[in-house]
């Protein structure tokens, strides 16, 4: 499983906090992103940033290991 | 003594923060802060409160890894940084910054570097809650 | 309520002071501030304690306006300034002064242009007591 | 009579905290100048600045009136 997780502006657009993909071997962090973006067009709108086990990742080529954790981020607004 | 870099629901005292940097070496000559707080009216809307979600475990590690950057790119000799999060009342405290270096233009410009890199690295948001409803913030590019 | 602009022997208390300049207006959003230090180091020299001479009138009116002209340039909600004079150790606060603005950039660059000017402007002197024995600084150019 | 004060080092290099010089019509501060730096040029060596009444005056070439108050200072180092 990867377990995706969303914040803010984001999270409130999906009803989630969280959610599961299922694992496949070769998946990359672009095809969970083209999978989810396709559920939560509305929510997808405003994703600017995303993670991969809590490090920022520009590369969505990334393949993700099982039980990695993904975030799909609005841009931030701490400060 | 506190840890350098925080994120906390609960509000912090400045004077304890500074002395925590002064103890740190007394080589440091200056010290430059910055404090964000809760305006109580944010682009013609009054604002009651604002409340924070925040990616917690990165957001953590972003403000460590900003923390050391700084150090590093400056010279400092010493650096905090507090967020909080949770809700925030208009007029209080949200973000808090120090740097202390030998000399005042390096704590200065530190200081500067760090808000503004904490605005674009760390995942946290904000959501101003007014009398007409509630808005997650959108922030300028 | 402690004057914005101060001249005074004793410490002063950078939460009361923050406090002070939050309560002038709940619109800030950014307060950015400058704490000078004695170093316990100074040019190779070992430092114990600093001691100031002021042309006390002029400094405090030279401040004043500086505050008047930071609030002007920079369109600051409010600023405050207070320098010490007297003896001071190793470690111990000189000069502390805050910038309170709406927005962060504003505030930044006041509380930087303000201890720039002060530095050129108002007559106070500090002399270096060392192990070795005594010295005016020399500011650098 | 014109009032004349120094501070920090250059009161340290004069041995006095303030001196009294005769006023007389038509009295520059360029001329109060002139007169203590032919007394105290160690002294004047590091005086950078001037003020009258407690401002800085550029100009050297302000009159003075009777009871005025002058300051002869070096380089500043507050802060």
């Amino acid at each position: 499983m990867i377990k995706v997780l969303f914040f803010g502006p984001v999270a409130e657009r999906i009803g989630h906090h969280a959610l599961q993909v299922e694992h496949r071997p070769g998946i990359r962090l672009q095809d969970v992103r083209d999978e989810l973006a396709a559920q939560y067009p509305q929510a997808f709108e405003i994703v600017c940033f995303a993670a991969a086990n809590g490090e920022h990742v520009r590369d969505m080529s990334l393949p993700l290991a099982d039980n990695s954790e993904v975030a799909f981020m609005a841009k931030f607004s701490g400060g | 003594m506190k840890e350098a870099v925080r994120i906390q629901q609960e509000d912090f005292s400045q004077d304890e923060e500074i002395r925590a940097l002064q103890a740190s070496s007394k080589r440091i000559g200056g010290i430059a802060t910055f404090l964000g707080c809760a305006r109580d009216f944010s682009e013609g809307r009054e604002v009651s409160e604002i409340s924070f979600d925040a990616y917690g475990s990165m957001a953590l590690s972003e403000l460590e890894k900003l923390r050391n950057d700084a150090i590093e790119k400056y010279g400092l000799l010493d650096a905090r940084i507090v967020h909080r999060i949770g809700t925030v009342k208009g007029g209080e405290n949200i973000v808090f910054i120090a740097a202390g270096a030998e000399h005042r233009v390096a704590a200065l410009e530190a200081c500067r570097w760090m808000i503004d890199e904490l605005k674009q690295r760390v995942p946290i948001w904000k959501k101003e809650i007014t009398p007409q409803g509630e808005a997650w913030v959108t922030p300028h590019p």
